[in-house]
């Protein structure tokens, strides 16, 4: 039932939040939402509830084991959202904070979704929520990011709609009566048609795979990421992907149980080495720190990937991955966020010194960009090793080493852009332009925050949200 | 009570002997050179005069030295002398003697060097920046060479020990180890080829350009401290190649006196009967004797294998 | 009853190859219009005895892809004046050339992938395929907006084909996917294609490049 | 008293001073003082025969038990690192005072000291995965450190390079420790000699802790690191931290079975290290770049002393082994001091005269006596010369390479060569510094700048004055220190806990002794026999020339000509010479640059060509939406045609 409560709660929430009057109230609808999301989830998180095997909506293992870490970046960005929008009063913002709070809904159903169509449907309606906040905006820049991400995302989502059935077909092909729960394929096993479980995994990987912004299928994300604002740009880089991310890794439980494992792993190794290198290769050149963001974003995509398909060791890692690049990332976007502001630009050569300026949210940034840069004690140190480890265990040296060679150049780009942003003698436009928006403490306490979880997931990460990763391996990596 | 008599006493014996017939070798060598021109030239005592007068001699000090100007030469006779006591005589064996005391031989040659070099770059005069740029570079191959003949001995004694490794003669590389050792001597005592004590064209100078500005007891430290060198590293040459330990102590001590007479006395020939090299050639040379040197190793090595 | 269906499918893959072929905009919409409509009447074709839902989903396919699209995408042609796509990624004859060639590879890769028994005889899966590509080809080879949308409904007609298999055995699942597909649909072009056309004053996406590396 | 009670002290005052580093600088430096001495009071209770110190924790940090182990080793490196920060962080306290930087001496304390604690981590934590935390903390502190002065250009451009070099050396430790996880199953390191199919991971251990090292060709981001650092920064950087990289080196080939190629590439690579690093030292012309390739240089020495070790012990734990690894052991104390002592230096020349640059000084004695002195001091030391450290530890090395040698071990055919090579690095180590010093403290002042020079106060005078002791105490009393040094490698390779003092080190202790009082005596009576004499100061004679100017001095270039010229293929100088033209020739110049050619040469290319190949791919990103499209379905295609593939095989 609180399961159920965690989908309602946000869409009943947007419904009012569209229909409340105020302007200057209504964005406070975000972190009240949040908020009691983030109890419910937590509480389902410490109480896991019992799922029946046949139900199509369920708080099971793997919903609890990331769900939570997608409550908490939303409430810290509803939290952040509040002055935001109080600064952009000349626009209203009715129709953002509706969208946002569906959009916390249909992540919930992502994550809970053990139905094929149902995880199919809620993908889709994130996509169709994730339009009005791009183009909040409305700038022509903002337009065109928005049609591109809705046209890639639209052949994206229509790929893994044919897909689903193919895979439904494979099941009927096998026998199956028609029930699509991913349990219930899962239980056909082998009697599942090869062939047509090999398409459909195609279809979905590069469907869902669009979804979580993999190589090559990313072009949408610089362009979304740099033009939408850092909120919009967080919760798409740590909770949308996510829901497409388990998306494939429930997808691959059924294909693994089809006996067709071996090859899915093979391909989600692959397309991760390729987005890692992909997003390594713009790193070095980008000048542009929000698009900056957007490939360390497919990167990290690419390093779930990789994890993914490395058996239970790496799929663990992975799922530690999906919390702290989510929280890190959230960090860095909000900053960036404040930085942009103050700077009045995007990109190295028209923004440098904001140490000076916004000392406070470049030092964030600065450390931010270390922490996804894998620096200890942060979070995702620990879960880049722990793949890296399982690399080595699963007796793949050759991708562990590529994967250090990306993670390198990554750091290179990064640094190299970062550095150039935050030091140096800042233009004399942007000293005006960072007394317009001063760095609050309402915008700095979020990424603040952010961090510190980062930090505390890195440095003692409780014992119940690893049990918790366990769990959803075992549900998906069922040991035979 | 004795025995520590008798060691001092040998002690100071040796002390003497190093101090006192040191500057000979220069005179003997000037001799030759006079000899062979057919002049007669100046008294085989005469660097004692010089010694003597310049010890009597005031001091004139450039205005911009340090007091590392007078200590630099000081220090550097000190270590010398430090270096001859360190060397074995033969039969009678070194005054002090202990595992690996060779490498403070050729580090206390490098520590006399370096106080060579501070003190002539005290004066701030663009010649001795150039001798002192000459000499610490040229060491750099001298000291390859030295350390090579150095290793083709101890290959040979199979010991690291002064006294052990001069004992036997070089054996089958003897040759090659003179040859390679009295270039090396020449160049670290700045005879010619590589140097040109009696010219007085500062430009085509190491050693001499290096004091230009030295005066009085400072200079008197240093000469005195040149010829002590030259005469450890005709020991040391003598050494290397007679198998004095074979000897009875008068015959060794003979030997020695007699090597060390040849030597100095072919240093003044090759002065007399060659010209200086020009400085281009000079690290031609001084590798040439590291190949000698290097060649002496190997055949030791190989000889010891046989 | 099958043959009515297959005589359906050949006549979607007939306007497949007229909206490849065709440089006017408005025929390509009505291709697309009446290829909506055609699939929109399967559903009550395939289903022997009568059902609600079924017939409820296919009379919206048929009000919706067979009218409401077409005539939004009409009026954004109208106020945007273009008539037809001048400068193409990819020609028309290689277009057509493409689809024909995808089509007879839908065929092929239909034969190579095993299929139930009743499925056997029918071109649905065949149809689907070649509508897939033929929507990719559109969505890759026009550089108008209007053509391109006209791309992703026929790249969904496709899947709509598809997914008839499965329509008497999950239905949900195949109902859920057509409903959320119109409503892109619109969406796209309801907003997007209107709001481009005002930003823009042209629905040239190929001036749609600001955003690069 | 035992280690653990001062080491929690020192840990917990450190991590004071990273707070009260902000606010107060008196009582960061009582803080900071504190604790390195109760550090290295623990260092020295362990070194002089304490028991070893182990502290696992109940409860787990970042997953893993916390596990502490102070054994002779790391106790060795600990000592160091507390010595210098203290040393460092009293010279800073005038050096980088709040008056001259009141924005960065904060960050500067507080960054100190997280340096000090991380580095202190590093060398205390038995679990692979605290290692990692510690050794990336102390890597992002010293880049901090190193950039304080981050409003210069170059100085920014030097921090990246140290912080990219590092992240690469970073990248081998992560596939390091994760290997060895992965194929022992649990993060906890320690001897595990018998597991030989762990041989292969030397290698990734070799790149990245000889990265830290500084060992040739990886040492690219060394020199700017170092020259570019404020002084203080330098001199822990170059005294220590660079010794952690051999740290990891001594603790990867302490635990772990070697390939058999092993140790003869360490004694190789050293060799290599040693001589091109004096060879580039011996060109440079800015003092700190200098003192920085020198350092280059003795990591080569110890990596000599150590790899000639690991040939002993593959060689069945033959003598000389233990004098090589005690030669390495010392050197590692060694060059500690005095290359702290000579930046510390550096940096009051730096702080008295504004340059860096040796032809732009000269004639400094006069106004600094204690800093001239001193860094003569220095200079000789490192140079190798007796009676001081340098030699002591220099010696063994050569007595184990000739012991090696008069063994006839196969080892030979290393020691000899590296004998040899350790000669002329020697060699050049003395020229290299009688130019060092002769350029900056004697002749005449070549510019205003070194005219108006003065001499630094006692905080930056202390901390010189006190290393200078230690050096000159390791010259004199070598016996006194060697049971420390004898202990450590008795916990690095247990077959030598017995190492008795040798003999041979107890007389040339004594000698030492002797040499030093003998040669003061010689300087003092000569001195007094000239002063007795009178000792009129004239104009320096330069035989007669009447109106000889600063200008006309040899130059640290021209020192370096001949020496140099040997070594052109390696140093590729850049030359930019003009002639003397006409009749009367107004200008003539003659410009010379030592390029970073490692760098320059091979690293940098290959960079271009990286980068070429991301702007290529980089246009991808051209905003066509046509093409987007396509790329997806090229993936299909791809993912498809892998699948098809993957389902036949």
């Amino acid at each position: 039932m609180k399961s159920l409560l965690l989908i309602i709660l946000p869409l009943v929430g947007a419904a009012l939040a569209a229909l409340w009057r105020s302007d200057r109230t209504r964005p406070w609808w975000l972190p009240a939402i949040g908020l009691v999301h983030v109890v419910l989830s937590f509480w389902l998180f410490l109480v896991p509830p019992v799922v029946a095997p046949d139900a199509w909506l369920g708080f099971d293992p793997l919903a609890r084991a990331v769900l939570p870490a997608v409550s908490l970046l939303f409430l810290v960005c509803a939290a952040y959202a509040v002055p935001y929008l109080q600064m952009h009063a000349e626009r209203s913002n009715r129709v953002f904070v509706a969208a946002l709070l569906a959009m916390l809904g249909l992540l919930s159903a992502g994550h809970q979704a053990r139905h094929l169509s149902l995880l199919w449907i809620a993908t889709e309606g994130l996509t169709l929520a994730a339009v009005p906040l791009l183009h909040f905006n409305a700038t022509p820049r903002a337009l065109e990011a928005t049609w591109k991400y809705l046209l890639v995302g639209g052949t994206g989502i229509a790929l893994s709609l044919l897909g689903s059935f193919f895979l439904g077909y494979a099941s009927l092909h096998g026998g199956g009566g028609g029930d699509l729960t991913f349990v219930a394929l899962a239980s056909q096993g082998a009697a599942l048609s090869r062939p047509w479980v090999l398409a459909a995994w195609v279809l979905l990987l590069v469907g869902y795979g669009t979804k979580m912004g993999l190589a090559p299928m990313h072009t949408w994300k610089p362009d979304a990421y740099g033009e939408a604002s850092g909120i919009v740009g967080a919760l798409l880089a740590g909770g949308v992907t996510t829901v497409a991310f388990t998306a494939v890794l429930r997808v691959r439980m059924v294909v693994a149980a089809a006996g067709a494992g071996a090859v899915a792993d093979r391909t989600l190794l692959v397309i991760g080495l390729f987005s890692m290198l992909v997003a390594a290769l713009f790193l070095l050149g980008t000048r542009d720190f929000k698009r900056m963001l957007a490939y360390s974003s497919v990167e990290h995509m690419g390093i779930l990937a990789v994890g993914a398909a490395l058996g239970a060791a790496g799929a663990w890692a992975a799922l530690f991955h999906v919390w702290s690049n989510s929280l890190t990332k959230g960090a860095l976007f909000l900053s960036a966020g404040n930085i942009r502001r103050a700077a009045g630009g995007r990109t190295m050569d028209e923004v440098r010194g904001m140490a000076t300026i916004t000392p406070h949210s470049a030092a964030i940034f600065v450390a931010g960009m270390f922490a996804v840069t894998a620096l200890p004690p942060f979070g995702p140190f620990f879960s880049e090793l722990g793949i890296v480890r399982a690399a080595f265990s699963a007796g793949r040296p050759g991708s562990a080493a590529m994967f250090l060679g990306c993670l390198l150049f990554v750091f290179f780009g990064l640094t190299r852009l970062v550095f150039a942003i935050v030091d140096g003698r800042p233009r004399a436009a942007a000293r005006v332009s960072g007394r317009l928006f001063p760095e609050t403490l309402s915008v700095i306490l979020p990424p603040l925050v952010l961090m510190g979880f980062s930090l505390w997931l890195g440095l003692a990460t409780p014992d119940v949200l690893r049990e918790a990763w366990a769990g959803a391996v075992a549900q998906l990596y069922p040991a035979r | 009570m004795n025995a520590f008599a008798i060691a001092f006493v040998e002690f100071v014996v040796r002390l003497a002997g190093w101090l006192v017939l040191a500057p000979l070798l220069p005179g003997i060598i000037n001799k030759v050179k006079a000899w062979v021109g057919g002049r007669r030239g100046p008294p085989v005592l005469q660097l004692y005069y010089d010694l003597a007068r310049l010890w009597q001699k005031g001091v004139v000090l450039s205005t911009l030295v340090s007091p590392g100007f007078v200590a630099g030469p000081a220090v550097a006779w000190v270590a010398v002398l430090g270096a001859a006591l360190l060397l074995p005589l033969g039969p009678i064996g070194a005054s002090l003697s202990f595992h690996g005391d060779v490498l403070l031989l050729i580090y206390l040659l490098a520590l006399a060097r370096f106080c060579m070099a501070w003190a002539a770059m005290e004066t701030g005069s663009a010649f001795e920046g150039m001798g002192a740029a000459r000499e610490v570079s040229y060491a750099v191959l001298a000291e390859a060479a030295l350390i090579t003949a150095v290793l083709a001995l101890s290959v040979h004694s199979g010991s690291v020990t002064l006294v052990t490794m001069l004992t036997p003669a070089a054996g089958a590389g003897a040759v090659l180890l003179a040859a390679g050792l009295f270039t090396v001597l020449l160049a670290e005592n700045c005879r010619v080829p590589f140097d040109d004590p009696s010219t007085h064209l500062e430009l085509t100078m190491i050693h001499e350009v290096m004091i230009l500005d030295h005066s009085g007891p400072p200079l008197a430290a240093i000469l005195h401290g040149a010829s002590m060198k030259l005469l450890l590293f005709a020991v040391l040459l003598v050494e290397a190649v007679l198998p004095l330990g074979g000897l009875s102590r008068l015959a060794a001590a003979g030997a020695l006196a007699a090597g060390v007479l040849v030597v100095t006395v072919g240093v003044g020939l090759v002065e007399s009967l060659m010209a200086r090299l020009a400085f281009r050639r000079v690290p031609l040379l001084l590798t040439t004797a590291f190949l000698l040197c290097l060649f002496a190793l190997l055949v030791a090595w190989k000889g010891g294998d046989a | 009853m099958n043959s009515n269906v297959n005589l359906l499918v050949g006549l979607a893959i007939g306007l497949n190859l007229l909206a490849l072929g065709s440089s006017r905009l408005p025929s390509v919409i009505g291709a697309v219009a009446v290829q909506g409509m055609a699939i929109g009447l399967m559903p009550l074709l395939l289903e022997s005895d009568f059902n609600w839902i079924v017939a409820l989903v296919a009379v919206g396919t048929m009000a919706v892809k067979g009218f409401v699209i077409p005539v939004l995408l009409r009026r954004a042609m109208r106020t945007a004046n273009i008539e037809r796509e001048v400068d193409p990624s990819i020609g028309f004859v290689p277009s057509l050339l493409l689809g024909a060639g995808g089509t007879i590879a839908a065929v092929a890769l239909a034969r190579a992938l095993p299929l139930l028994p009743e499925h056997a005889g029918s071109l649905l899966v065949p149809g689907s395929f070649a509508s897939v590509l033929t929507g990719f080809v559109l969505l890759i080879g026009r550089s108008k907006a209007i053509a391109q949308v006209c791309g992703y409904l026929i790249l969904e007609n496709g899947i709509y084909l598809f997914g008839l298999l499965l329509i008497r055995t999950t239905p949900l699942l195949v109902e859920a996917g057509i409903l959320l597909d119109l409503t892109v649909g619109v969406f796209v072009i309801g907003i997007i294609v209107d709001r481009i056309q005002r930003a823009f004053d042209s629905l040239d996406t190929s001036k749609l490049t600001v955003l690069r590396e | 008293m035992t280690p653990g009670p001062l080491l929690l002290g020192a840990a917990a005052g450190l991590a004071a001073g990273v707070v009260a580093g902000r606010w107060n600088a008196r009582v960061w430096l009582a803080l900071t003082l504190v604790s390195t001495a109760a550090a290295l009071g623990a260092a020295g209770s362990l070194l002089l025969g304490g028991a070893i110190w182990e502290f696992v924790s109940t409860f787990p940090i970042a997953g893993q038990p916390l596990h502490l182990r102070l054994d002779a080793v790391s106790a060795l490196f600990l000592a160091l690192v507390a010595i210098v920060g203290g040393a460092g962080s009293v010279y800073a306290h005038e050096y980088w005072s709040n008056q001259d930087y009141p924005q960065s001496a904060p960050r500067g304390r507080m960054w100190w000291s997280a340096l000090l604690l991380s580095m202190g981590g590093v060398l205390l934590s038995w679990n692979g995965l605290h290692f990692l935390i510690a050794w990336e903390l102390f890597t992002v502190a010293a880049f901090f450190l190193i950039t304080l002065e981050r409003q210069r250009r170059d100085v920014r451009a030097a921090g990246w390079l140290y912080l990219s070099a590092s992240h690469l050396g970073t990248m081998c430790l992560f596939a390091f420790f994760a290997a060895l996880a992965a194929r022992t199953g649990s993060w906890e390191l320690g001897p595990m000699r018998e597991r030989t199919e762990l041989a292969p991971l030397f290698w990734l251990a070799l790149v990245g802790f000889g990265l830290k090292a500084g060992m040739f060709p990886l040492h690219i981001w060394l020199p700017s690191a170092h020259a570019n650092a404020p002084s203080h920064v330098s001199a822990i950087m170059s005294g220590v931290t660079i010794k952690l990289g051999i740290y990891g080196l001594l603790r990867t080939t302490g635990w772990l079975p070697l390939p058999v190629a092993a140790p003869w590439i360490l004694i190789g690579l050293g060799a290599i290290t040693a001589l091109f690093g004096i060879a580039f030292a011996f060109a440079q012309s800015d003092l700190k770049r200098l003192l920085a390739y020198c350092s280059v240089e003795n990591i080569g020495i110890i990596l000599i002393g150590l790899g000639g070790a690991l040939l002993a012990v593959a060689d069945g734990h033959a003598v000389w082994g233990r004098l090589l690894l005690a030669g390495a052991l010392f050197h590692v104390w060694n060059h500690g001091l005095f290359k702290s002592l000579l930046f510390f230096g550096a940096g009051s020349v730096l702080h008295a005269t504004g340059t860096r640059e040796m032809s732009r000084l000269g004639g400094l004695w006069r106004a600094m006596p204690w800093t001239a002195a001193l860094f003569a001091l220095g200079a000789a030391a490192i140079s190798g010369l007796p009676p001081l450290n340098g030699f002591i530890s220099e010696w063994l090395v050569y007595l184990g390479l000739f012991d090696a040698v008069t063994g006839r071990s196969p080892a030979a055919w290393a020691a000899m060569p590296a004998a040899i090579i350790l000669g002329i690095t020697g060699a050049l180590a003395l020229a290299t510094f009688v130019k060092a010093g002769a350029m900056i403290f004697l002749g005449a002042p070549r510019t205003a700048a070194a005219r108006h020079a003065h001499e630094c106060g006692p905080w930056m005078r202390g901390p010189m004055l006190v290393l200078a002791i230690l050096c000159v105490a390791i010259a004199l009393a070598p016996v006194v220190f060697w049971p420390l040094v004898a202990r450590a490698s008795g916990a690095w390779q247990p077959m030598w806990t017995e190492m008795p003092v040798p003999a041979s080190l107890f007389t040339l202790g004594s000698l030492q002794i002797a040499l030093a009082g003998l040669a003061l005596a010689a300087g003092l009576t000569l001195w007094w026999r000239a002063r007795g004499a009178g000792a009129p100061r004239h104009l320096t004679w330069d035989c007669a020339y009447a109106a000889p100017s600063a200008r006309m001095q040899y130059s640290s270039g021209s020192f370096a000509g001949i020496a140099g010229g040997w070594f052109a293929w390696l140093l590729q100088p850049q030359r930019q010479l003009r002639r003397p033209r006409g009749l009367f020739p107004a200008i003539a110049t003659r410009v010379e640059r030592v390029p970073e050619t490692v760098l320059e040469l091979i690293f940098t290319p290959v960079a271009t060509v990286i980068l070429q190949v991301s702007t290529a791919v980089r246009r991808l990103q051209h905003g066509r939406l046509q093409y987007y499209i396509a790329y997806v379905v090229v993936a299909l295609a791809g993912l498809g045609s892998i699948v098809v593939l993957g389902g036949r095989s």
